[in-house]
């Protein structure tokens, strides 16, 4: 499952399905970095002279077989690309006489070495974890009265909490329905559901409520919406003894309508508007 | 190896106790009988040599544990709080409370799209979040707030102290409303309208 | 009770390493040179006795661990917690925080080359990363560096274990981004000289 890094140049025989071109399997790549540096040490070409026209277009190449859903990672293929591009109109152009002007690849040339570097190091990272992983600490350690985590300081600082506050966003009604109903809206659910069946029925077995449900949410929210109801006298729950089964007898009338109404709105969202 | 040593090694690092046959099942040299020697011979050795800890036999099998005459050092160790800090998800719930309050659980939830009462509860260990009211409605869910320790902690006079930016959504800048029906606000002068409408208790 | 059975009691009911002055606050009777003249006592007996572990030196501070020639035992256990191990991204994303902290999250991703914000939020979760400042400039962005946990999971004792660039096959240049008297080269041989130049920080 994990992708040691660094292992393009030895696990990707790139094979060659036409006269320079390369047939690369995207998903081995860490990113644009990855796949450039391994068409360069594949094909044992000297950095710090790269063909340039020559590599942009195999990278053109093997960048087209990004599927259109993986999109989030094209776009830092295709990054990379225009930098490709960009570099090859620059040195099309005539260099100027005096000699000073920079090569127009040296900074993609640093910034591919400074990959290479990262990814000799990560492996030496990942060679010392494995070396680690074959000593083990103690297994058990008994538990002991821990001081209450109010007491031990913390060590959180604004910043990290501000962090957390810019990466919030606002949420998509639309992804979070089916999230919301499922988990927490299921009391509301249980309270349109008793006041669909109770006016017209004027009494149900509460085992009826659950019936297509196995849950045991479903027993937990179907008793609050119950007892919810009750409490706004709604209804009426009667027992005969213990462990009997339990009944919810309609009180008629009692404003039944308007609560419905008022839990439909409140299905829709959370909480904390409710009462806007 | 001896197989003492192979036996220590097993009853060190495992994290439940062990019955001698689940220990020899770490080499093809062991039997129940050699481990059952074994951990005579290591019961002798710890003993003989003072260590701090011994094999205790306990219900499920047998177990390393530091002897009971040194609970004591331990226990006042522990009493040493170590500095933690708070995990992405407990980070990302603070901050929904604290620009949102008061706010219930179940819009910390949809803001965040994961269930959080573990997390909440944690902050609430920790003392940076507390329970500042009841919601009106249906089944009067309980409010979220920040402590006066949260303040302290990060240093805040007072909750009006907490930037607000315009690299915050609008979620937290705002307070704008979270109803599936309504658009999240784009429109500044929007916003002020929705605002309006929720004139929620200031929370100090 | 001996310092080093005192010693060895608080190692022994610890699951991270510990540096001297934590294990200090056991007892009175210890203090930061007698837990380290302990500890070397504990280590030649240890030695001696050919006991299954040892007191390694990890993160700054203490740790018993098991010798690693018992792996193989230990590794087929279920009641063994099997050590986890980072995914390529994160490895390399460990990388660039270790060498080059404190580090931005943008300078970070520019080495990538991938957006890397979710691989230093893990990072962050597992507490191997946590902020350790802020840049100057726009923004002022947060600044990454690694704790004493990183250097627990990977068992460096320092940051200064961490492989030396110069024993990297890889010679980068200084950081500095190329001015424009400085030309690329060309010819195998002048990369030499350029590389001589290489004022590569030490990790530390």
């Amino acid at each position: 499952m994990r992708a040691p890094p660094g292992r393009s140049g030895a696990l990707l025989p790139s094979a060659v399905a036409g006269p320079g071109r390369f047939v690369v399997d995207l998903d081995r790549f860490q990113g644009p970095m990855d796949l450039l540096l391994h068409l360069i040490r594949e094909q044992d070409i000297d950095i710090f002279d790269i063909p340039i026209a020559r590599i942009t277009d195999q990278f053109l190449a093997a960048i087209q077989e990004i599927h259109p859903e993986e999109l989030d990672s094209a776009g830092e293929f295709l990054e990379m690309a225009a930098t490709l591009v960009r570099i090859k109109a620059q040195m099309l152009l005539p260099r100027p006489p005096d000699e000073e002007e920079e090569d127009p690849r040296a900074e993609l040339v640093r910034r591919l070495l400074e990959y290479e570097q990262i990814r000799e190091i990560s492996q030496r990272l990942e060679a010392a974890e494995s070396q680690r992983a074959r000593r083990f600490p103690k297994g058990y350690v008994p538990p002991r009265p821990k001081p209450p985590l109010e007491e031990s300081p913390l060590e959180t600082t604004w910043e990290e909490v501000y962090e957390a506050a810019l990466g919030v966003e606002v949420p998509d009604p639309k992804a979070r329905e089916h999230q919301v109903t499922r988990r927490g809206v299921a009391m509301e659910e249980k309270v349109e559901l008793i006041l669909k069946m109770l006016p017209e029925r004027g009494r149900v077995e509460f085992s009826e409520l659950l019936r297509p449900w196995k849950e045991k949410l479903h027993g937990v929210m179907t008793f609050l919406a119950g007892l919810e109801l009750a409490r706004r006298r709604t209804l009426r729950l009667r027992q005969v003894q213990p462990f009997s089964e339990l009944w919810l007898y309609w009180r008629g009338e009692g404003g039944a309508g308007s609560t419905g109404d008022e839990a439909q709105d409140r299905a829709a969202m959370p909480e904390e508007e409710g009462d806007r | 190896m001896r197989p003492e040593q192979i036996v220590e090694a097993v009853l060190f690092s495992s994290d439940a106790p062990l019955r001698a046959e689940e220990i020899a099942r770490a080499d093809e040299s062991l039997d129940e009988d050699v481990v059952e020697r074994a951990i005579q011979r290591l019961q002798g050795e710890y003993q003989e040599d003072e260590r701090a800890f011994e094999v205790a036999e306990v219900a499920e099998g047998f177990q390393l544990l530091t002897r009971p005459e040194f609970a004591s050092y331990l226990e006042r160790f522990d009493t040493v709080p170590r500095p933690s800090r708070l995990s992405g998800p407990a980070l990302e719930t603070l901050a929904i409370i604290a620009y949102r309050q008061p706010i219930g659980r179940m819009e910390v939830e949809y803001i965040r799209g994961v269930s959080s009462s573990g997390v909440i509860r944690t902050l609430q260990d920790r003392g940076l979040v507390e329970v500042v009211g009841r919601a009106e409605g249906l089944g009067r869910p309980l409010l979220y707030g920040t402590t006066p320790r949260f303040l302290e902690h990060f240093g805040f006079q007072s909750l009006a102290d907490l930037p607000r930016t315009e690299e915050l959504s609008v979620v937290l800048r705002d307070r704008a409303p979270l109803t599936a029906d309504q658009e999240a606000p784009v429109d500044p002068d929007q916003e002020e309208l929705n605002l309006e409408g929720s004139e929620e208790s200031d929370p100090q």
